[in-house]
């Protein structure tokens, strides 16, 4: 059986129908690298922009009309009311007309959708972030969180990896984490540059020379597809147990909802029963489905 | 639920007039040069004598080629989106086979279940189907090997058994009882038509003679997933064309995208095909590039992961992906042969 | 639909760079008088048309299109337009064929130095157009 | 003819020449072929060559890498010349089984011609020059030109052009353009209105399936245009327009590698007369440049090449 609960995301259709776009106003662009930007926006519509509400790990459909629409993880935390971000990478039709808007321009607007991080699962325990690109877009939300609520956690390691010094994202983010003495920040980049004095090195080569524990942990990945596909393994062989592995994945999809059929992992939708995945729920399909 | 009324085929014409007055009723048209269901013109009831069953499934009236979801349009104080109105009339379905009546069942699943899909289902509300059964299913007819029939009457609201000069009428759901008791001038059946009717179902079931066998499949497919030389080699001469995912009546995948000229345009959907490369194809990735994921994505689909949400395979039988397919691609010869663990 | 006398043909030409392109220019600095019909958009060869982009501009609603290059012998690259001429002419034939009238596909050699010669082939275009009427080939049925 | 094809697949295979073969067997429906593809020298008896061996196999060429040895008809047979030319296969990883080809039987023509569909008809065989049908239990013969491919009807090349091996002796042209251009001189006789309506009311049906283009041999870009996003140049929403566009976008860039083979249009689903397009585009091309398809080899494709002075008329 299908388990999702609609109910309660049904008040945020427009006009009762799951497909009908809201529309917001992007109010601010943060240029995150030469081709990665943040877009802060709001809804255009004031009841919304008070009782729209979301957890983290959830994602969106954001549309520019005549242009079409595409998925991106709502990156902002979901206890800050005043905006909502998302970042998006240029790669092709979409994005790059994303990449053309400013200020004050509207998208199209609906979600929020997926599952989800179930906080729960997380808390008291030691919680490894292991992120690669745009990837930390989809996990920083619950980082966040997981910094506003410290002392529900235990131990916090943090592994970002980027191409480049270039392709690193919320650079702003990642210096307030590397000051913060109550979590273990890691960066690393797989070539460096002439100024670049951090670690070198592929994100899964990084993970296993840091080496967490794995009692009472939990590991969060998120990133291209190849790191996931690298990393998984690397954990494996550090002792985690597929159910303490989680990740959050990225599918081409058009509806999100679960009914137009191309983010399957088997049965699983990556936008019904997803993004959010534990390994154990996957691994079956392994051989290059995800 | 064996009715007692009956209606000779000369009259087929009177009928349709008469369901006509609250429903618009499709029926089996070659017009366009290709069979599918179409609006009845009022008039001609010769696809009676030519009907087997349509290359275009009868899920394209409640899940069309393509379809305006919704229009936009740009002013001075930004993005205006509106609903297309909806054509609010009921349509009833004459003559639908009942693999395909089935397959609406299906589609009725994934469209309802979860999120719901409004433009499906606005159409498929109040529709009614009358099914005809099939005494002469075609070679490649397997439906029987889905626990339907040529004269299953299980998802038709009214079922028409052809006894020659007569159709017999069978009300299957209140719906049809209700539009059957409505209509004027049908005549009583008797014993012998009864027995007819036995007869013909016997005979048109023994008919269909391609099966596959259904047991224990999902754990088959389950345990070949990983069998790569299995899927290459079954996948070999697959074109990787949509045929087959066009016209299967289960088959709901779809794409959405935008026509717009200068500052307004809608949004549409259309059919969609897992055995096109693009369908999964990401900027930088493409998970099911190659074909054999394709094809596995399409078999596993239908028969292994649908039934994990749905119970019931996503497939009935109605052979078009097999009899239009370009290089006769046989899913039937491939679910007959799945490997069995050394 | 619209056939009124306000009614001007938009010519879309693809001139190369090297030659058709510096003819239009002298046509316009020796202010020779050609219809302002035509939007020109510059490619570095004839031989980079994609007949692809015809039929397109035909789809966009342009009334015609034309395909300016050197003349054969004179291709900055060689050859290019010597490709372009075969791919033209199938693109003309086939279009006609399939029901574009042929007046809408046009072609032309003229060389940097011909400044005459492009004000002459656009009025000619311009005028055969005219006479054929807009381009409703890809107009919806209202 | 099949007892042939079956000794000389299975001495490529067993003298290692070939990887696969590549060729046709009996269909899963009556009367059908399927495209066979071998490794195994054991399964060469599951070969077949018949008057319903439609496929033309030369589209696996591009896909499956290896040497092959390959059944190939007439037109195959210069598809196959064609991506040679185009360097798309190489001359030596292919060995050349020639079918004499003396038509194909195309099953829509035998169903209207005795108003049966193919389920319902007992026994279709070919002999000589007639072609004879059995349905329930009575034989009917008809002259086989009544039920040939438009495309055979009119074949100069029936007897493969190039070969390792040809499998009988070669099989003269049947002559029979008119039948085979009919729906083109129809068109050809309306006004330029009246043709475009008609491919409009045509592509009015297409439902985007792209079979008319997986299954052409000389349709073998990696990435198709109509997928590029950037631009976009055709929608993917099956609206007539971008249909027809499509179709008429394809049908110029296969000019000079098309056979007429007549594929397009037996695997379209819709019914679209596509090979009175592609027919259309090989004659255009014969006409302008003297070139056919897929005759020589060594020939450079038709544009990629050019004379010094041609189709100057069209240009001013």
């Amino acid at each position: 059986m299908i388990n999702v609960d609609v109910g309660q995301r049904r008040k945020f259709f427009a006009h009762g129908n799951v497909y009908l776009p809201h529309m917001v106003t992007i109010e601010k662009i943060v240029e995150e690298t030469y081709d990665t930007k943040t877009f802060y926006f709001h809804f255009k519509d004031k009841r919304l922009r008070e009782e729209f509400t979301f957890e983290p790990g959830q994602f969106a459909l954001f549309s520019i009309f005549g242009m079409g629409e595409a998925p991106f993880a709502i990156s902002s935390s979901p206890t800050r009311r005043d905006h909502l971000e998302c970042s998006v990478r240029q790669v092709g039709k979409l994005t790059n007309a994303m990449h053309r808007l400013g200020v004050g321009a509207e998208m199209g607007f609906r979600g929020p959708y997926g599952n989800g991080f179930k906080l729960d699962l997380f808390q008291g325990k030691n919680v490894i972030f292991v992120a690669g690109g745009i990837g930390l877009s989809a996990l920083r939300s619950l980082i966040w969180d997981v910094i506003d609520n410290r002392e529900k956690y235990g131990k916090i390691d943090i592994i970002y990896g980027a191409r480049s010094p270039a392709d690193l994202c919320f650079k702003y983010d990642l210096d307030t984490w590397e000051n913060n003495e109550a979590l273990n920040m890691i960066t690393t980049v797989d070539r460096g540059d002439e100024n670049w004095t951090g670690r070198v090195g592929f994100v899964p080569q990084v993970l296993e020379q840091v080496a967490p524990e794995p009692n009472n942990a939990v590991a969060v990945v998120c990133g291209p597809p190849i790191m996931i596909r690298f990393t998984f393994p690397v954990l494996e062989k550090l002792g985690f147990s597929p159910a303490q592995m989680v990740t959050t994945l990225e599918k081409r999809m058009k509806c999100g909802i679960g009914k137009c059929g191309r983010c399957n992992i088997g049965n699983l939708y990556v936008c019904r029963d997803g993004p959010v995945f534990t390994y154990a729920q996957i691994k079956n399909f392994i051989s290059g489905e995800y | 639920m064996a009715g007692n009324k009956k209606i000779n085929k000369r009259d087929i014409g009177k009928l349709l007039n008469k369901w006509s007055q609250g429903f618009t009723v499709f029926v089996p048209s070659r017009e366009d040069k290709v069979t599918a269901f179409a609006k009845w013109d009022g008039v001609n009831t010769n696809f009676m004598e030519w009907y087997r069953n349509t290359v275009i499934s009868p899920k394209t009236n409640f899940f069309p080629l393509m379809e305006e979801m919704f229009s936009f349009r740009e002013e001075e104080d930004g993005y205006h989106t509106e609903l297309p109105s909806s054509d609010k009339h009921k349509q009833l379905i004459f003559g639908i086979r009942p693999c395909d009546a089935k397959a609406l069942s299906i589609l009725d699943m994934a469209f309802k279940e979860g999120y719901e899909d409004p433009y499906y289902l606005s159409r498929r509300k109040d529709s009614l189907l009358v099914g005809l059964g099939c005494t002469n299913p075609y070679d490649s007819c397997f439906c029987t090997s889905l626990g339907g029939g040529p004269f299953d009457s299980t998802y038709v609201d009214i079922m028409l058994i052809d006894i020659g000069d007569e159709l017999l009428i069978e009300e299957v759901t209140n719906a049809g009882r209700e539009l059957v008791a409505r209509t004027a001038g049908l005549e009583e059946v008797t014993e012998a038509d009864k027995a007819r009717a036995k007869e013909v179902k016997k005979s048109s079931y023994n008919k269909v003679t391609k099966k596959i066998n259904t047991e224990g499949i999902q754990k088959k497919l389950q345990a070949c997933f990983e069998d790569k030389d299995f899927w290459e080699k079954v996948s070999t001469k697959c074109l990787s064309c949509g045929i087959c995912t066009f016209l299967c009546p289960t088959c709901y995948c779809f794409d959405i995208n935008d026509d717009s000229f200068k500052k307004q345009g809608a949004r549409f959907r259309s059919w969609d095909s897992c055995a096109f490369p693009i369908y999964t194809r990401m900027p930088m990735e493409n998970p099911r590039s190659e074909k054999w994921r394709r094809v596995r994505q399409r078999v596993c689909h239908k028969y292994e992961f649908f039934p994990i949400d749905f119970d019931v395979i996503a497939c009935v039988g109605c052979g078009r992906c097999i009899r239009q397919c370009p290089v006769n691609w046989d899913i039937t010869e491939i679910l007959n042969n799945l490997p069995t663990k050394a | 639909m619209k056939r009124e006398a306000e009614w001007e043909p938009k010519l879309l030409s693809f001139c190369c760079r090297w030659c058709s392109y510096a003819g239009a220019d002298l046509a316009g600095t020796s202010r020779k008088k050609y219809p302002a019909n035509i939007r020109i958009i510059r490619v570095p060869c004839s031989g980079r048309v994609d007949p692809l982009f015809i039929i397109k501009a035909l789809q966009l609603g342009f009334d015609g299109v034309l395909v300016s290059g050197c003349y054969p012998g004179d291709c900055h690259y060689q050859t290019g337009n010597y490709y372009a001429r075969r791919r033209i002419a199938i693109t003309k034939k086939f279009l006609e064929y399939m029901g574009v009238e042929s007046q809408r596909i046009q072609a032309s050699w003229v060389s940097a130095s011909e400044g005459g010669k492009f004000a002459e082939v656009v009025s000619e275009i311009v005028k055969e157009l005219k006479e054929v009427g807009p381009n409703q080939l890809f107009a919806d049925e209202k | 003819m099949e007892q042939k094809l079956r000794q000389e697949a299975k001495a490529l295979l067993e003298q290692g020449r070939v990887d696969y073969i590549i060729g046709y067997e009996k269909g899963s429906l009556k009367f059908t072929t399927t495209p066979l593809i071998i490794k195994d020298k054991n399964d060469v008896d599951r070969l077949v060559v018949n008057p319903f061996i439609v496929n033309n196999l030369s589209v696996f060429l591009t896909e499956i890498r290896g040497r092959i040895g390959i059944v190939a008809k007439g037109c195959d047979s210069r598809s196959i010349i064609s991506l040679i030319q185009d360097n798309k296969v190489s001359r030596e990883d292919v060995v050349i089984i020639g079918v004499p080809c003396s038509g194909i039987i195309d099953l829509c023509k035998v169903e209207r011609l005795v108003g049966e569909e193919r389920d319902e008809l007992d026994d279709v065989t070919r002999e000589g020059d007639k072609v004879v049908i059995v349905v329930d239990g009575r034989k009917r013969e008809f002259p086989i030109e009544k039920v040939l491919f438009d495309n055979c009807l009119g074949c100069k090349f029936p007897t493969p052009q190039e070969y390792d091996v040809l499998l009988g002796e070669a099989t003269s042209p049947v002559s029979e353009m008119t039948a085979s251009r009919a729906r083109i001189a129809e068109l050809e006789g309306m006004s330029s209105q009246e043709r475009w309506n008609f491919w409009k009311g045509e592509f009015n049906r297409c439902i985007r399936c792209y079979a008319c283009r997986n299954v052409c041999p000389a349709c073998f870009c990696e990435r198709c245009f109509v997928e590029e996003t950037e631009p976009q140049w055709v929608s993917p929403i099956p609206k007539w327009q971008d249909n027809l566009m499509f179709q008429m976008t394809r049908n110029i860039h296969v000019a000079g590698r098309c056979t007429d083979c007549g594929e397009c249009e037996r695997a379209c689903p819709m019914n679209i007369p596509l090979r009175s397009m592609a027919r259309k585009m090989y004659e255009i091309v014969e006409e302008l440049f003297s070139y056919e398809a897929g005759l020589d080899e060594a020939a450079p494709p038709l544009l990629t090449a050019y004379e010094a002075v041609e189709a100057e008329d069209l240009i001013r």
